[in-house]
């Protein structure tokens, strides 16, 4: 199954590639979400996949009887993921503001930092 | 102090510094030291006393003292190191006090431009000079010139003699104007007079040939120095001496005389004979002298007069008769004529030059050459203003206070009373040849006369050769300026090089930091590609191996479902359609995080997907649609994209290879009931194991709703509003 | 043992028929053509995955996956409701567009 | 939103959405939940609140400014580390107080942990509310 | 002890968190200076007892590492930490004349000090994913402060900074993921050890790679720069100068922690790539500088460049090498948040930050001329100011191993930064203003909060030029702990390891 | 309904999320309750008071049920089928109930009935607008509906 | 016996699950689409998670199951009323030329 996800993670990045490399920025947001999920799945795969046993300790024991998943990237990627909520809200607001003050949504247009005619 | 070197002993104190970069502040004072030195705050303490006059009531008179009392202390620093490090240290202080001073005048952008090229020139000679230093340091294991001068043979043995050599020779050569690096020496004259003097032509442009001197015991005597340093010496020398002639401003003029007078130290400096070193001596001193006072009194004729253009300025004497007197005193000196010290100078050179291991004919030719032009030099600059009687002398001159004239004054009559008594300097002479050479080669006497010899005729032609150029000055002077003027100037070539950085950096940086940003996004991934690709193909071999078997059915629905969700993402031109494919992706993760037993991470998943999609749906209010996009239109993006997919899955195949070291996991699933009281071992992480990840995690969903708070808030500039379609 | 067989055979038609679901909406989702068709498949979607968490834990015994179910059933409704009210609005402006 | 509907069904959903949120954010030491989730959901409750009464309604209701709650959580989470120095502890070194402890039930627990959790509860609340209000408010 | 690691990071925090809720008064900046001088009172506390103890280690939560998440101290983590609070404190001060009002109120401290925050934690951390999370921190606080207030530049220069920053964000999350799934931990000096047990060693070089690419764009290298000039030069001049200052030099210290203490399998590989890199990125900076005629453009470019010379030094790799990237990291850090904090007083007195549209500043402003010649002077490398030791030791490394060519450019690039520097002081300083304005020091609203920081640095910057023996030994003693890390081991893991 | 009940739903909720109806999980879910109820006042609106009809309730419930599945059943055939919709029509309903809680109540049980599909509320809160499949009859539909569900809801809530 | 209840419920629930879909897939507007999603697909989702209750047999997750019930109930009719007034507003509009595309 690990492999199968890893095709399915070089999908996602392929799409995400050709999705942040378009002029437009909200593809560049499309793209965005599909790489950081691309990121979170690869930290979950790289920790190895176990199904049907979610790492919960049944109560009066000690420790899981018998093996769960792997806890760690599961913290690891929950954390990721919500950090890449905050990043990408930044992004989607800050794309509207830029929309909002340069009219364009469209990078090759947004020349205002660093305009054509240089001196 | 003095007696002690006088008597030809040796004085060093140590300071460390940088002892574990082997740098020490050590001083070590020999003849050489000690000539530079009395040099350097003789002359300082004259030009000082002159510009506190020359720039009275000037707005920045104060700055300038500073600077030029800094770049004393630095010169002194300079010619007193022992430790080659703390030389250059000094060395650089130099080089800035003189950027500063020659661009004193910084409205006129002459100034400006003139300090840069000085800066650049000397710099680049200085970055040399570190690296030479630093492999000197390197070959020789120390960075004290005294340790190494007593190693004979440890530079010029090492196979490193050559880069060394060069590189010393690069920082000496830019410093000290050899030809073709001597240009910037005359731009260095848009600095005030004073500076002029005493930088430009008495001590900072000698602190190459200084060091020169101050190496010589351990890079002489190979066929490399000689010759690069004859040569050198031997092309600036006349090239310096038929540019002087050339010009109108008598400070270019000087100028272009000091330029002659670093040749012909260079080239002297190039032998080891007692002679020569000895010519090299005395000619230090005797330059000096005479060059300062001269700048000197060009600094009063335009103070006074307003003008430093030779064809404007005659019979200045009877309104300046003392600047006369010192005018020509020193050009006197300069010319060679005894009883001045320049006669002893001259001679020496002539001796010297005859001395020249190889071609003396050569070497000796040159040294006439120019001195002749000296001597039209010496009387365009210092006869003709004041006593020619062929132009009529500019009206209401005065002569000038007495602080600017006390320096010429001295300057001059030194020059004359070491003529007269060369005794006296011989006393410094021949400690500083000692320094060079040691005393195997020992100094050779000062003497007016030295008795009827071949240098003395050489003398005579001198005169007589200078005396007919002085006759043509005129026709020379517009003959030269029609060579010149067709022949390519190395000015000009700054220029254009300069240019040419400024366009070549443009375009470059126009090539790269385009503004675009698809390029930049374009580059970064062409980048990691290929720097994953490349290490991949060449560091790992094999293929991963897949399992398909164990993969269920609903493995495959799944992996189907985030399939479709991202194709449509995609492939349409509708916002709300990519936002509804991203919508499938999530849930699908979300179904792979269920599947793969991780509720927690799916719930997550679920509820930020939700206000992703609330978050779009509220901006996409105000956004315009998407433009059209389709696969044939961006055949390279798709190729770097798949490109990077697979490098992507074949990377994480072979890393999810065989199982995990589960040591961490092993301790959370224990830990975590009987230690941490939770049942959610997930959740006992975040909160507990690694909470410090958590809290930097909300500090950043904080630090978002901040920021965006503030961006939706700030009201944007009034433009701005205009531009809102 | 018989009905066991038989339990597992429901779970595994029952999954594939949810699974087949969540496809044909899907289809929905792709073909549009309005918004509010979009937002129809997508909102069918959510039930579908709703179903599939319940197949799923009987399947595995999971409960936690109920956890999961609920908070779809709570969330999946704000994603409709954000969308839909998008496509009234959007539908608005650009009718005050053509107005003008 | 000019919906009759919706503002009807908003009400009732948020209530039941911030009671499960707290549901959420006590049990998720023991089982799925805690301070994230528990905070997303309750920010889903005020979210459709938002949508179907107006921003303006919505942070009457939530009484607090949302950026000032999420500051506050921030705190709070990091009184949640701190408090351990004055038991001698580490950073981030939990605390635990057990409430009618017999020897085979721990009884109520009272933990720093349980107050970190309620500081990321918080944060994730006041934050997302914060940007979602900011952006319906300029729309 | 452990308190000692925490509390530079729980102090900028609670900081932020004050400064925060009092962002409508006034006394917020005050909040954010006292809490900046306590911050460098905790890190000069950290630093002597780094100096003393050598690398000291703190679990957090008291979970044995490789369990828990490690706060760990070695030379270079300290004086990182050290520079950062210097900094911080002189920006601190300088923004109480630099930041307005209405940026206040949109919580400018608060962001400022989570900024102080992420910088230390990334610094401070012993734990790869823990440092990812700084760098988020880092990131958003960057984001926010880029944008505050923002007009158009501003957005524009952010959309480009967030694009690729967001990029490099992905990558280093993915790095991360491969790299647990290589080896199952994330606590450095657990991976340190733990990499040694793979089999398949090309295979974490690959892993190696992807890391390198992602503190690459942090770093600024070439050829993933283009983010920092795109908006280095947009937003207020307080946040210009701590994102020149530090901002960069994370990424910088992010490769040189792992490539020294856990990718260092395959330097024959790995370090060569970045010894190309290096070269490219001093080359393509110095000349992008060149090309540059806006102060903090120029400015801009020119930490590319030096960015190159500290790469430099970790790709050489030799005990030389190492001391000269760090002194350059530290030299650098001051050198150049003081030349954005000049150019802010130079664009109020002059109006501009255009070096041919302004001017006059030399006549009218000669304390700041001197200013600006410390820090600019010492960044072209002259003697005997900070950079010249930094230009120095990497020269110096480069010439040992007889890699001319290196050397050559290292000691080219030299001199167009001189170039550089000189265009600016030629321009902005001695040139009349075109517009005949005077721009007199009185022009500034609050001249000592502006001046005073810019003098501190200004003052340090010579200090350490002219007293470089006990920098360039702590370099040196830092240098050999990171090129043989068995103390930061031990100080993590304990001596069961 | 009023407060009090209201809160005394988010008590027992509260116990049923925790599966332990135990005077402690009660108490907490009481003053949590209690809390939450202060938190959300203004969104609640003014108090109301109700009759609770278990038997009107129950019968509401299982009318719904039944009708439920007869709509998914109706579903079921138009999507097996040829389809054949002979006449679906927006129609307009006048509305009695009048509280936030009945509306919605009645328009989601329209909702989920046979055939019909509530559209909106006016502004006004007096009509209601419902999508019918079947309208050959667009006064009969309107009439069944009011007659049935409305009429049930109205009767709980008296 | 009680595995045949749960199959039942299982069967039963995907069936009309999927019903709903092909519903929603089918029917000709987006109106009609709407009864199959609202109807069909919570008969379905519920039957289904009823199934799992019976399966599970516990209190805790009986009342979790009612729990999801009565807010897929409370919430899709309310979704359904937000669609439907989307796209009733304007019937001319009805097809969102702009957005239609792929
Ligand atoms: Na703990
Ligand atoms: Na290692």
């Amino acid at each position: 199954m690990e492999q199968l996800l890893s095709l399915l993670i070089g999908v996602l990045v392929a799409a995400s590639v050709y999705l942040m490399l378009a002029r437009n920025l909200l593809r560049f947001l499309f793209g965005l979400i599909l790489l950081s999920n691309a990121a979170n799945l690869t930290i979950f795969v790289a920790g190895r996949l176990t199904p049907g046993a979610p790492p919960l300790i049944p109560d009066g024991v000690d420790a899981p009887v018998s093996e769960v998943a792997n806890a760690l990237p599961q913290a690891l990627v929950l954390t990721a993921i919500v950090i890449g909520f905050g990043l990408f809200a930044f992004a989607l607001v800050l794309a509207f503001r830029a929309y909002q003050s340069l009219g364009t949504l469209h990078t090759d247009e947004m020349r205002v930092a660093e305009p054509k005619e240089q001196k | 102090m003095i007696p002690t070197i006088t008597a030809g002993d040796t004085l060093r104190f140590v300071w460390e510094w940088v002892p574990s970069l082997g740098v020490n502040v050590s001083f070590y004072i020999d003849g050489l030291s000690l000539t530079f030195a009395l040099l350097i705050t003789g002359i300082g303490a004259l030009v000082m006393l002159y510009s506190a006059r020359y720039l009275a009531g000037h707005v920045h008179q104060a700055r300038f003292s500073f600077y030029l009392t800094s770049f004393m202390l630095a010169m002194i620093g300079l010619v007193t190191s022992d430790n080659l490090l703390a030389l250059f240290v000094f060395w650089e202080l130099t080089t800035i006090t003189s950027y500063l001073l020659i661009g004193f005048n910084h409205d006129a952008t002459k100034s400006r431009r003139s300090a840069l090229q000085a800066l650049l020139m000397t710099g680049v000679g200085g970055l040399a000079l570190l690296a030479g230093i630093i492999l000197i340091g390197t070959t020789a294991g120390t960075f004290e010139m005294s340790e190494i001068n007593a190693m004979p043979g440890v530079l010029t043995g090492s196979v490193m003699y050559l880069p060394i050599l060069l590189l010393v020779l690069a920082g000496a050569f830019t410093k000290s104007a050899q030809f073709p690096l001597h240009f910037w020496l005359p731009n260095a004259m848009a600095a005030p007079t004073p500076v002029s003097a005493y930088l430009h032509s008495a001590t900072m442009v000698k602190a190459g040939v200084y060091l020169l001197a101050r190496v010589h015991p351990s890079f002489a005597g190979t066929d490399v120095w000689l010759w690069t340093l004859t040569i050198a010496g031997a092309v600036t020398m006349v090239f310096a001496s038929v540019m002087a002639l050339r010009q109108t401003d008598l400070k270019l003029a000087l100028a272009y005389t000091t330029l002659m007078a670093l040749g012909a130290l260079t080239l002297l400096l190039g032998n080891e004979s007692g002679y020569t070193i000895t010519a090299a001596a005395t000619f230090l001193v005797v330059h000096s002298l005479y060059k300062a006072a001269l700048f000197l009194v060009v600094g009063i004729l335009d103070a006074q007069t307003g003008t430093r253009d030779a064809r404007q300025l005659f019979g200045m004497a009877r309104a300046m008769p003392i600047t006369a007197m010192a005018a020509g005193i020193a050009a006197l000196s300069m010319a060679g004529f005894p009883p001045f010290l320049g006669f002893i100078g001259k001679e020496l050179k002539y001796a010297g030059a005859l001395a020249v291991a190889s071609e003396p004919i050569l070497v000796a030719g040159a040294v006439l050459i120019s001195s002749a032009l000296m001597v039209a030099i010496a009387g365009i600059v210092s006869f003709r203003p004041f006593w020619s009687k062929s132009g009529t002398p500019i009206p209401d001159v005065k002569e000038a206070p007495w602080p600017m004239l006390v320096g010429p004054i001295i300057l001059a009559l030194l020059g004359a009373i070491f003529g007269i008594f060369p005794e006296t300097l011989q006393s410094i002479v021949t400690p500083t040849v000692a320094a060079i050479v040691g005393n195997a080669e020992p100094a050779k006497e000062l003497r007016l006369w030295a008795g009827v010899n071949l240098p003395l005729f050489l003398s005579i032609a001198t005169f007589v050769l200078g005396f007919l150029l002085y006759a043509y000055k005129v026709q020379l002077r517009d003959w030269l300026i029609g060579i010149t003027t067709r022949a390519p100037s190395f000015d000009n070539g700054w220029d254009r090089l300069m240019a040419g950085v400024a366009a070549g950096s443009k375009a470059l940086t126009r090539g790269i930091q385009t503004g675009v940003l698809k390029h930049y996004m374009y580059v970064t991934f062409a980048t990691a590609l290929v720097a994953l690709a490349f290490t991949l193909f060449t560091q790992t071999s094999g293929i991963p191996s897949v399992s398909w078997p164990q993969i269920a059915l609903w493995d495959w629905l799944v992996f189907l479902l985030v399939l479709l969700g991202t194709w449509l993402t995609v492939v349409t031109n509708s916002r709300i359609t990519a936002i509804a494919g991203l919508g499938v992706v999530g849930i699908g993760m979300a179904m792979i995080f269920i599947l793969f037993s991780a509720p927690d991470v799916a719930i997550t998943q679920l509820l930020v997907e939700t206000l992703v999609v609330v978050l779009f749906a509220a901006a996409a209010l105000k956004l315009p649609e998407l433009d059209k996009d389709s696969f044939g239109k961006r055949p390279f993006d798709a190729l770097l994209a798949l490109g990077f997919g697979v490098v992507t899955t074949i990377i994480l195949m072979k890393v999810t290879t065989g199982p995990i070291d589960r040591e961490l996991t092993t301790f959370f699933e224990t830990a975590s009931w009987p230690e941490a009281f939770g049942q959610n071992i997930v959740n006992v992480i975040l909160v507990d194991f690694r909470a410090l990840d958590t809290f930097g995690e909300i500090a950043v969903v904080l630090i978002a709703a901040i920021s965006i708070f503030a961006l939706l808030r700030a009201k944007p500039e009034p433009q701005a509003e205009e531009d809102q379609p | 043992m018989a009905t066991y067989v038989f339990l597992d055979w429901a779970i595994s038609i029952s999954f594939v028929m949810v699974m087949l679901s969540l496809a044909v909406a899907f289809i929905r989702l792709a073909k549009g053509p309005t918004l509010a068709d979009r937002v129809v498949a997508l909102d069918m979607m959510t039930v579908s995955i709703i179903a599939v968490c319940g197949v799923a834990a009987v399947a595995t015994g999971v409960y936690a996956l109920l956890d999961v179910a609920l908070v779809l059933a709570l969330v999946g409704f704000l994603a409709t409701v954000a969308l839909a009210r998008y496509a009234e609005r959007a539908d608005a402006r650009r009718k005050e567009l053509t107005n003008d | 939103m000019n919906s009759v509907i919706l503002r009807a069904g908003a009400r009732l959903l948020a209530l039941l959405l911030v009671i499960f949120s707290i549901y959420m954010l006590l049990r998720g030491h023991n089982a799925p939940g805690g301070g994230f989730i528990g905070g997303l959901i309750a920010a889903t409750g005020f979210v459709v609140f938002a949508i179907a009464c107006g921003t303006e309604d919505a942070r009457r209701a939530l009484r607090f400014d949302p950026g000032s709650i999420a500051g506050a959580g921030l705190g709070i989470a990091l009184l949640a580390g701190i408090i351990a120095a004055i038991f001698g502890d580490n950073f981030f070194t939990g605390q635990w107080l057990f409430i009618n402890e017999t020897e085979d039930d721990k009884g109520i627990p009272l933990s720093t942990v349980l107050v970190f959790d309620i500081g990321v509860y918080l944060v994730v609340l006041g934050a997302v509310l914060s940007i979602t209000f900011a952006l319906e408010e300029s729309v | 002890m452990s308190w000692f690691l925490s509390l530079p990071l729980i102090i900028p925090f609670l900081t932020a968190i004050a400064a925060y809720l009092l962002r409508h008064s006034a006394s917020g900046k005050w909040v954010s200076v006292a809490g900046s001088a306590l911050g460098l009172v905790a890190s000069i506390a950290l630093m002597a007892i780094v100096l003393d103890k050598g690398v000291v280690a703190a679990q957090m939560g008291q979970w044995a590492a490789p369990f828990g998440i490690t706060l760990v101290a070695d030379l270079l983590s300290a004086v990182m930490v050290l520079i950062t609070a210097i900094t911080g404190f002189a920006v601190a001060i300088y923004a109480m004349g630099d930041v307005t009002e209405a940026q206040e109120r949109l919580g400018y401290h608060g962001l400022f000090q989570v900024l102080l925050a992420g910088v230390t934690g990334a610094f401070l951390t012993g734990d790869l994913f823990n440092l990812y999370v700084w760098f988020e921190v880092m990131l958003i606080a960057s984001f926010g402060l880029l944008v505050l207030m923002g007009g158009k530049e501003q957005l524009d220069g952010g959309v480009k900074y967030v694009a690729l920053n967001l990029i490099s964000t992905i990558f280093f999350l993915t790095g991360i993921g491969l790299l647990y799934g290589l080896t199952g931990t994330l606590n450095f000096a657990d991976l340190a050890l733990k990499v040694e047990e793979i089999e398949n060693q090309g295979l974490l070089t690959v892993v190696a790679m992807m890391f390198m690419v992602a503190f690459g764009v942090k770093a600024a290298v070439f050829p993933l720069f283009f983010w920092l000039p795109a908006a280095y030069h947009t937003p207020s001049f307080s946040v210009s100068a701590i994102f020149a200052g530090l901002l960069t030099k994370v990424g910088v210290y992010a490769l040189i922690r792992c490539f020294t203490l856990v990718f260092d399998h395959d330097i024959a590989f790995t370090h060569t790539i970045l010894l190309w890199v290096a070269c490219l990125t001093m080359v393509v900076g110095v000349l992008g500088a060149a090309a540059q005629s806006d102060f903090r453009k120029i400015l801009s470019f020119h930490i590319i460049s030096q960015i190159g010379y500290m790469i430099l030094g970790l790709a050489l790799m030799t005990p030389l090498a190492i001391v000269g990237a760090v002194f350059y990291l530290v030299h650098h850090i001051i050198v150049k948040a003081n030349l954005f904090l000049i150019a802010g007083v130079a664009k109020r007195l002059t109006g501009g930050t255009e070096v041919y549209q302004i001017g006059g500043l030399y006549k009218y402003a000669p304390f700041l001329g001197v200013l600006f010649l410390v820090p600019a002077f010492s960044l072209a490398g002259f003697p005997p100011l900070s950079g010249f030791w930094a230009k120095y030791i990497i020269v110096k490394a480069t010439l040992d191993i007889e890699m001319w060519f290196v050397a050559f450019i290292a000691l080219a690039v030299g001199l167009m930064t001189i170039y550089s520097m000189t265009k600016i002081w030629a321009e902005a300083f001695w040139k009349n203003h075109p517009d005949g304005i005077e721009p007199r020091m009185e022009k500034l609203s609050n001249k000592w909060a502006q001046l005073l920081p810019i003098a501190g640095l200004a003052v340090l910057t010579v200090f350490i030029g002219m007293n470089p023996e006990p920098f360039v030994q702590f370099a040196e003693r830092s240098a050999a702990q990171l090129l043989d890390p068995s103390d930061y081991i031990t100080a993590v893991l304990g001596d069961a390891q | 309904m009023n407060l009090f009940l209201l809160n005394l739903l988010a008590a027992v909720v509260w116990a049923a999320l925790w599966g332990s109806f135990t005077l402690f999980q009660l108490t907490v879910g009481f003053i949590l309750g209690f809390l939450v109820l202060w938190m959300l006042q203004p969104l609640l609106g003014g108090p109301g008071s109700y009759y609770l009809r278990a038997y009107r309730i129950v019968r509401l419930i299982l009318f719904f049920i039944y009708d439920l599945l007869m709509s998914s059943l109706r579903v079921a055939y138009d999507v097996l089928t040829p389809t054949d919709h002979s006449n679906p029509k927006i129609l307009e309903m006048p509305l009695d109930v009048k509280s936030d809680i009945e509306i919605l109540l009645v328009t989601n049980l329209i909702s989920l009935t046979p055939g019909t599909l509530s559209l909106d509320v006016t502004p006004d809160r007096k009509t209601l607008i419902v999508h019918a499949m079947f309208a050959d009859d667009p006064d009969e539909v309107v009439q069944s509906l009011k007659n049935g569900m409305e009429r049930m809801v109205r009767e709980v809530f008296e | 016996m009680t595995d045949i209840l749960i199959g039942l419920f299982l069967l039963i629930g995907g069936f009309f699950a999927l019903i709903a879909a092909i519903g929603v897939l089918r029917l000709p507007d987006v109106l009609m689409r709407m009864h199959a999603s609202t109807k069909a697909g919570i008969l379905g989702s519920s039957l289904i998670l009823i199934g799992g209750a019976i399966y599970l047999s516990e209190t805790e997750i009986t009342v979790r199951v009612v729990a999801i019930i009565l807010f897929l109930m409370l919430t899709s009719p309310i979704g359904a009323h937000m669609i439907g007034r989307a796209s009733v507003k304007d019937l001319s509009s009805k097809n969102d030329s702009a957005e239609s595309g792929r």
